[in-house]
C-alpha cells in the first residue's frame, strides 16, 4: 500500500506529474528567452508556456469530422501518462532513485518511443493530408534516429556493466552509481563518440531544427498537431514539454549524473538541464535551418551511426 | 507507390498571398502541378476604366504593394507619352530613386522569406532587421513604408533636400556593410545552401520558352533588364550592371536579388550624389487627349509593360499591363516537377511571386 | 471564491493570445506588414504573448487583410468558423474594413463586417507596424472580456 | 557556422525591439496619417474629391453650407489631394494612432463646412470659399482674402476684375 | 542598346499580303516603338512566325472595344474634358472592320531586344475569331485565358481554354459587359456606404 502511494507519488508528484511539468515548461520559458536575446528580441515572458498551457485548458476542443474521436482524444492523454511515468524512472543523483518495480533503461526507451508513435497516431487520425505527411515524416525520422541511440544506450550499459564486471547492466540507478564512484563519461574519452551521437539524436527526439520536419510550419502548417485545439492541444505541449526534461535527464543519467546530495543535488540537475538544453537546443535552433527529410534521414544514417557505433566498440574495447 | 493529391493553399501560412496549387505526390515526390489562379482577382482592370486618370494614379499603385512603385511610374510614362510632357531631369532621377529603394526592400523581403521557409528563423529575422533600414527610409522620405506614393503624371511629387540625400546616403551607408555580410551568409551556410542549390531547376532554354522575367531569367542565364534595353528615367545616364548566372536554381535566384541589392545601393548613390536642380513636376495638371502609349519598366520582379488607351475623356478607356510574375508563375509547373513536399514552398517563394499584381 | 479563481485563469490566459492570419485577397502590402509585425525583432509580438500559429484551430485572434475577393469569400468564411470561440477579428488595413480601393468591383465583396463579426479596425494602407500592434493591443483587451 | 557570430553579436548588442506598445516609439516627420480638413482655405475646387481612389471625400450641399466630409477608413493616405489641392485646405497629419473597435468605424470622420453666406454686395446666397491665390495677380493682402470669402460667384469675378 | 534587324519591314510586309501599316518611333533614350496594324487578322500566325525567327518575345496581349468617336454615353458626371469634335479617329481600321464599340482590337506586344512591337489585329463583333499563338509561344497560354474570360473572343487552337483568374460564379466577359453599362449591384457601392456614414453623423452630435 505504501508502496504504491510512493509509485504514484513518484509518477504524478515528484519527480514525474506536476514536477516535471513545471520543470520542463520552465526550461521551455528559458529556452524561448534565450532564444529570443539570440536574435536581438525582448521575448516572452518566462512563464509564457504556463500562460498557454491555461489558456489552451479553457478553450474549446474541436474533433474534424473525419477523426476517430477516441483515437484523437485519447492518444494526446496516453503520450502525457507516457512521459510522466518515464520521468518517474530516471534517478536524480543524490536526490531521487526510483523504485526497481517501474522498470529500467529498456522500459524507459519504450516509453520514450510513445511520443513519437503518439504524434503519429494523432497525425493519422487526423483526416488531413498534411497530418498524413506529418505521420510518415515522424516514422521516417524514428526510423533514423533509434538505432544510433540504442547503440548509444548500449554502449553506456556495456561499459557500466563491465565495470561491474557482470556484462551488462540496463539499470539506470546502476549506472548512475557506477559514474558516481568512478567518474562521469563525459570525461571518459571511449565515451566520446556516444556522447556525440546522444546530441545528434536530441533535436532529432524533440523535433528542433534542423530536425524539426515532421511539425515544419512552413511545410505542412503543424504536421500531427494540425487539427488539434484546446484542452488536447494544451496536452500535447505538456506531454513535449515533459518530454524535454525525460530527454536531456536521461543524458544526463548517461554520462553526467554527479552531484551532491539533497537540496543542493536538485538544484545540480536544474543546472545541467538548463546548460545542456541552451548547447544541445536553444543555440542549435537558432543557428541553424531546417533538413529536408531525405537529408534528416542520411544524416543519421551516416554521422550519428557511425559514431554510435565506434562509441559501442570504443565502450566494449577501450 | 501510389500517387494522392494534396491542396496547397489557398490560405496557407507559409504563402504570403492566397494561391492554390492541386500538387499531386508520390511519397514525398511531387509528379505533377495544376495551378488554381484568381484568389487575389478584383477587377483592377475595370474598376481603372471607370475612375479618372489621376485618381489611377493611386490605383495603380495598390495592384501589389511590393511593386507598388513601377505601377504608377510605368501607368504615367504612358500617360506622359500620350500627352506629350517631358519630366524634368530632376523628376526622372527622383524616380529612379524612388524605383531603386523599393527595389532593395523588395529583393530583401523575398531573400529573408526564403530563410523563414527553410525554418532558419534567425536569419529570417536578420534580413528583416535590415530591410527595416529601407522600411525607415521609405516612411522618413515618402511617408509609408509600403506605397510610397512617389509618382505623380509629369514627375513625382516628394522632393530630397540637402539633408535629407545626406541622411539618405548615411543610411546607405549603414546598409552596405549587412549587406555584404548577408551575402556571406548565403554564400557560405550549410543550412542555405543544402536546402536550395539545385532544387527548382529552370534551364536557360526553357526560361525563354516561358519567357521568364527579372531575377529568374537572369539565375537562368537571360541577360534581360529594362534599365538597360530600354532605358526610362534616369538610367540611360548611368550604368547599370546585370547580373547573371546560369544554375537556374532557387539559390542562384536568391544571389541574384542580393547581388542587384549591392547594385542598386551604387546606383542610389550616385543617383543622390548627381541629383540635378529644377522642378520635380509641372505646376498645372496636364491635359491628357486621345491616344495610345506603351511603357515599360523594370519592376523588382522584372519587366513591367503598361499599355494605355485614352480617348480624351477624364478616364481611360484601357489600361493593360503584364508584370513579370505573370509568365514566372506558369513556369512554376516546370520547376515544381520532381521537387519534394518540403521545396514546395521554396520554389514557389523563388519567382518571388506577386499574386496580386498576376491576378490583378 | 470561484469568482477570483475564474479572474486569475482569465487574466493568465488573456497573456497567450495567438494570431492567425488570413488573408482575403489583399494587394500583399498588409501582409508583408504583418510578417514584419509578427516576426522581426524590433516589434516583437512574443512580448504581448503572441506567438502565430499555422492552424486556424489554435488562433485566438484573426487578422484579416484584403478586400474579400467573390474567389476566396467563401474559403474565408470556412477557415472562420473553424476558429474555436472564443475569438477576436481584427480587419488589417482599409480593404477589410470598406472595400477601400477596390469597392465596386464585379470580383470583390466589399466591407468584411457583412459576412463576419470585426471587433478592431485598424486603418492605413498599409498600416505601420505600430499601428497593428496598436490593434493587436486593442484586440487583446476585447478577447480578455471574452474568457 | 559563420552565423554564430552574428548571434554572438546579438547577444552583445541586446534587444533592438521598439518599446512601442510599453514605451514612445518613433514617428518620422513626413508620415501620411490622419488627414485634416481647413475650411478656411478651402476653394471649393474640389481637385481633392477628383483625384481620391478611395472615393473617402465628399463634399454634399445642406442648408448650412457646402459640407466637407472625410472618411477614413477608405483612405489610402496616398496624400494626392494634398498634392493637388491648391491651398493647402486638406493636409495629412503624423497621426497614424487610428486603430479603433468596429463601434467607432463610423465615426472615424473629418468634418468641415463650408458655410452659407449673404454676399455683402449683392445680398444673394452663397458659399463662403477662399480665394485661389493664382486667381490674383500679386499676392492677395488677408483683407482681400476676406473680402473675397463674403462675396457671391458672380461679385467674385468682378472683384477680382477689380471692379468692385 | 537595341539593334533592330534590318529587314524587319520587308519581313513583316512579305508576311502579310494583306497588307499593314507601320509606324516607327524613337524617343530621347533610344528606345524604339513599332505600331503595326495588319489589315487581315489571318495574317497574325505569319507575322508571329517572322517576329519569332527575329527572336522575337511575345511580352503580353491587349484587347479593347475601341469605342467610337462620336459615343460620349458612358460620360455620367463632371464630364469637364469633353474630347474635340471632329477628331481623327478613323470610323474604320486598316482592314475596314468599323469601329462601332462593338468590334474588338487586339494588340500583341513583341519585344525585339528592347524595342516594344506591337501588332494590331482587328476583329468584327460578329467574326470574332482568332488563331492561338500559344504554340508558337508558349507563353501566349495565359495572356489567351486572360483575355477569353473577359471578352467573347474565339481563340482558335488553345491547349487549354479554362478560366485563368474569374471566379466560377462571375458571368464571363466581365470587361464587355460591365465597362460601357456598369451594371454594378453589389453591396460595396460607395453610395451606400456615404448613407450609412452620413446617417451616423447626424446620429452624433458634433
Amino acid at each position: 500500500m505504501v508502496d504504491t502511494i510512493i509509485l504514484l507519488a513518484a509518477v504524478l508528484v515528484f519527480p514525474g506529474g506536476l514536477f516535471v511539468l513545471a520543470l520542463g515548461l520552465g526550461l521551455k520559458g528559458v529556452d524561448r528567452r534565450i532564444a529570443a536575446r539570440l536574435q536581438r528580441r525582448v521575448g516572452p515572458p518566462l512563464l509564457q508556456p504556463f500562460f498557454d498551457l491555461v489558456k489552451l485548458a479553457g478553450k474549446r476542443t474541436l474533433v474534424p469530422e473525419d477523426a476517430c474521436a477516441p483515437v484523437f482524444l485519447g492518444a494526446p492523454l496516453v503520450g502525457v501518462v507516457a512521459m510522466m511515468v518515464a520521468a518517474a524512472l530516471i534517478p536524480i543523483q543524490g536526490v531521487y532513485t526510483p523504485s526497481p518495480i517501474l522498470g529500467d533503461l529498456l522500459v524507459l526507451f519504450y516509453l520514450m518511443v510513445v511520443p513519437a508513435v503518439v504524434l503519429m497516431v494523432a497525425g493519422s487520425s487526423s483526416g488531413s493530408p498534411y497530418g498524413a505527411i506529418g505521420f510518415s515524416r515522424e516514422m521516417t525520422m524514428m526510423l533514423s534516429y533509434e538505432v544510433p541511440i540504442v547503440l548509444v544506450v548500449v554502449a553506456v550499459a556495456l561499459r557500466t556493466g563491465m565495470g561491474q564486471g557482470d556484462g551488462i547492466t540496463f539499470s539506470l540507478t546502476e549506472i548512475v552509481h557506477y559514474q558516481q564512484i568512478h567518474g562521469a563519461f563525459l570525461l571518459d574519452p571511449a565515451m566520446w563518440p556516444a556522447f556525440l551521437a546522444f546530441l545528434a539524436f536530441l533535436p532529432a527526439n524533440l523535433g528542433i531544427a534542423p530536425f524539426d520536419i515532421p511539425e515544419a510550419e512552413t511545410e505542412v502548417l503543424e504536421g500531427p498537431l494540425l487539427e488539434y485545439s484546446g484542452p488536447a492541444l494544451g496536452l500535447f505541449k505538456a506531454m513535449a514539454a515533459i518530454k524535454t526534461v525525460v530527454v536531456l535527464s536521461l543524458g544526463i543519467c548517461l554520462f553526467l549524473p554527479n552531484a551532491p546530495d539533497g537540496l543542493a543535488g536538485l538544484a545540480v540537475q536544474i543546472l545541467k538541464l538548463l546548460v545542456v538544453m541552451t548547447i544541445g537546443m536553444t543555440l542549435l535552433r537558432v543557428s541553424l535551418g531546417r533538413m529536408r527529410i531525405d537529408q534528416g534521414f542520411a544524416f543519421f544514417l551516416k554521422l550519428p551511426m557511425a559514431l554510435s557505433i565506434a562509441g559501442l566498440a570504443a565502450a566494449a574495447l577501450v | 507507390m501510389s500517387t494522392y493529391t494534396i491542396p496547397v493553399g489557398p490560405l496557407h501560412v507559409a504563402l504570403e498571398e492566397p494561391m492554390y496549387f492541386k500538387v499531386e505526390v508520390s511519397g514525398e515526390t511531387v509528379v505533377s502541378v495544376d495551378i488554381t489562379a484568381g484568389h487575389v482577382h478584383r477587377g483592377v482592370e475595370y474598376l481603372l476604366s471607370k475612375r479618372t486618370i489621376f485618381q489611377n494614379i493611386t490605383l495603380t499603385e495598390r495592384i501589389c504593394s511590393l511593386c507598388s512603385n513601377s505601377h504608377p511610374e510605368a501607368y504615367c510614362m504612358a500617360i506622359e507619352q500620350i500627352a506629350g510632357v517631358v519630366v524634368s531631369p530632376r523628376g526622372e532621377y527622383l524616380r529612379a530613386v524612388a524605383d531603386e529603394i523599393k527595389r532593395i526592400a523588395s529583393h530583401l523581403f523575398n531573400v529573408g522569406i526564403m530563410a523563414h521557409l527553410i525554418g532558419f528563423e534567425s536569419l529570417f529575422m536578420h534580413a528583416m532587421e535590415i530591410r527595416e533600414i529601407m522600411q525607415d527610409v521609405k516612411e522618413t522620405v515618402f511617408g509609408n513604408r509600403m506605397d510610397i506614393g512617389a509618382n505623380c503624371i509629369g514627375g513625382v511629387r516628394y522632393d530630397l533636400d540637402d539633408d535629407q540625400r545626406s541622411w539618405l546616403l548615411g543610411q546607405l551607408d549603414r546598409l552596405e556593410p549587412q549587406i555584404d555580410e548577408l551575402v556571406g551568409i548565403y554564400t557560405t551556410n550549410r543550412s542555405i545552401l543544402n536546402r536550395t542549390q539545385g532544387i527548382g531547376v529552370l534551364s536557360p532554354a526553357e526560361a525563354i520558352e516561358y519567357a521568364v522575367a527579372g531575377p529568374v531569367a537572369r539565375a537562368s542565364g537571360v541577360a534581360y533588364d529594362v534599365r538597360v534595353k530600354s532605358p526610362y528615367t534616369a538610367y540611360d545616364k548611368l550604368t547599370v550592371e546585370v547580373p547573371t548566372r546560369t544554375a537556374g536554381d532557387v539559390w542562384s535566384r536568391a544571389m541574384i536579388r542580393l547581388s542587384e541589392v549591392k547594385i542598386s545601393i551604387g546606383l542610389l548613390r550616385r543617383l543622390i550624389e548627381d541629383l540635378p536642380d529644377g522642378p520635380t513636376a509641372p505646376a498645372e495638371r496636364p491635359e491628357i487627349p486621345a491616344g495610345e502609349a506603351i511603357a515599360k519598366c523594370e519592376a523588382p520582379r522584372g519587366e513591367l509593360i503598361y499599355y494605355v488607351r485614352t480617348n480624351g475623356t477624364n478616364k481611360p478607356e484601357r489600361v493593360k499591363w503584364r508584370v513579370p510574375s505573370f509568365m514566372n508563375w506558369d513556369a512554376l509547373c516546370t520547376m515544381l516537377k520532381g521537387a519534394r513536399i518540403s521545396d514546395i514552398a521554396l520554389i514557389v517563394n523563388s519567382i518571388d511571386p506577386c499574386i496580386s499584381c498576376t491576378e490583378r | 471564491m470561484s469568482l477570483t479563481r475564474s479572474q486569475i485563469v482569465r487574466s493568465l490566459s488573456a497573456r497567450s493570445p495567438w494570431l492567425y492570419r488570413i488573408n482575403a485577397g489583399s494587394c500583399n502590402g498588409c501582409d508583408v506588414e504583418l510578417a514584419t509585425t509578427a516576426c522581426i525583432p524590433r516589434y516583437d509580438v512574443e512580448r504581448l504573448g503572441c506567438q502565430y500559429c499555422g492552424s486556424p484551430k489554435h488562433a485566438d485572434i484573426v487578422l484579416i487583410t484584403g478586400p474579400m475577393t467573390v474567389r476566396v469569400k467563401d474559403k474565408v468564411l470556412r477557415l472562420y468558423e473553424e476558429i474555436p470561440d472564443p475569438k477576436v477579428t481584427v480587419a488589417v488595413g482599409i480593404c477589410p474594413i470598406s472595400g477601400g480601393v477596390f469597392r465596386e468591383s464585379y470580383a470583390v465583396c466589399g466591407a468584411m463586417d457583412q459576412f463576419l463579426p470585426i471587433d478592431v479596425n485598424v486603418p492605413g494602407c498599409p498600416p505601420r507596424p505600430q499601428a497593428i500592434l496598436e490593434g493587436v493591443a486593442k484586440a487583446i483587451a476585447v478577447w480578455k472580456e471574452r474568457l | 557556422m559563420n552565423f554564430l557570430k552574428i548571434l554572438a553579436r546579438n547577444l552583445a548588442l541586446g534587444p533592438s525591439t521598439d518599446p512601442f506598445p510599453f514605451g514612445e516609439t518613433f514617428t518620422p516627420k513626413g508620415l501620411r496619417g490622419r488627414v485634416e480638413f481647413d475650411a478656411e482655405n478651402c476653394t471649393a475646387c474640389r481637385y481633392c474629391e477628383q483625384v481620391c481612389i478611395g472615393g473617402a471625400i465628399r463634399f454634399s450641399k445642406t442648408p448650412e453650407g457646402m459640407r466637407f466630409l472625410l472618411w477614413h477608413n477608405t483612405c489610402t493616405f496616398c496624400g494626392l489631394c494634398e498634392f493637388y489641392c491648391p491651398t493647402h485646405a486638406i493636409h495629412l497629419t503624423e497621426d497614424w494612432h487610428l486603430a479603433h473597435g468596429n463601434e467607432d468605424k463610423y465615426a472615424m470622420v473629418e468634418n468641415g463646412l463650408l458655410p452659407t453666406i449673404v454676399c455683402t454686395q449683392c445680398g444673394a446666397e452663397a458659399i463662403a470659399i477662399a480665394p485661389n491665390p493664382t486667381a490674383f495677380k500679386e499676392p492677395a493682402t488677408e483683407g482681400q482674402k476676406e473680402q473675397y470669402r463674403h462675396l457671391c460667384a458672380r461679385c467674385r469675378r468682378k472683384f477680382l476684375q477689380g471692379a468692385l | 542598346m537595341t539593334e533592330l534587324p534590318v529587314d524587319l519591314e520587308a519581313r513583316l510586309t512579305a508576311a502579310a499580303p494583306a497588307g499593314l501599316r507601320l509606324i516607327q518611333n524613337t524617343d530621347a533614350k533610344g528606345v524604339t516603338v513599332l505600331w503595326c496594324e495588319l489589315a487581315d487578322k489571318n495574317d497574325l500566325l505569319g507575322v508571329a512566325q517572322e517576329i519569332k525567327a527575329v527572336k522575337g518575345r511575345l511580352m503580353t496581349i491587349s484587347v479593347f472595344q475601341p469605342t467610337p468617336p462620336e459615343s460620349d454615353d458612358d460620360e455620367e458626371e463632371d464630364g469637364d474634358e469633353k474630347s474635340d469634335d471632329g477628331e481623327a479617329v478613323p470610323p474604320a481600321s486598316l482592314g475596314g472592320i468599323a469601329i462601332d464599340g462593338k468590334s474588338y482590337e487586339l494588340a500583341y506586344h513583341f519585344d525585339l531586344d528592347g524595342a516594344t512591337l506591337t501588332i494590331q489585329v482587328f476583329l468584327a463583333a460578329d467574326a470574332a475569331e482568332v488563331i492561338s499563338l500559344t504554340p508558337l509561344f508558349r507563353n501566349a497560354d495565359w495572356c489567351e485565358r486572360d483575355y477569353m474570360e473577359n471578352y467573347s473572343i474565339h481563340v482558335i487552337g488553345h491547349p487549354d481554354p479554362r478560366r485563368l483568374f474569374l471566379d466560377p460564379s462571375i458571368e464571363p466577359m466581365a470587361l464587355e459587359r460591365l465597362i460601357p453599362l456598369s451594371t454594378l449591384v453589389n453591396a460595396a457601392s460607395t453610395k451606400a456606404l456615404w448613407e450609412k456614414i452620413i446617417s451616423h453623423q447626424s446620429d452624433t452630435p458634433s
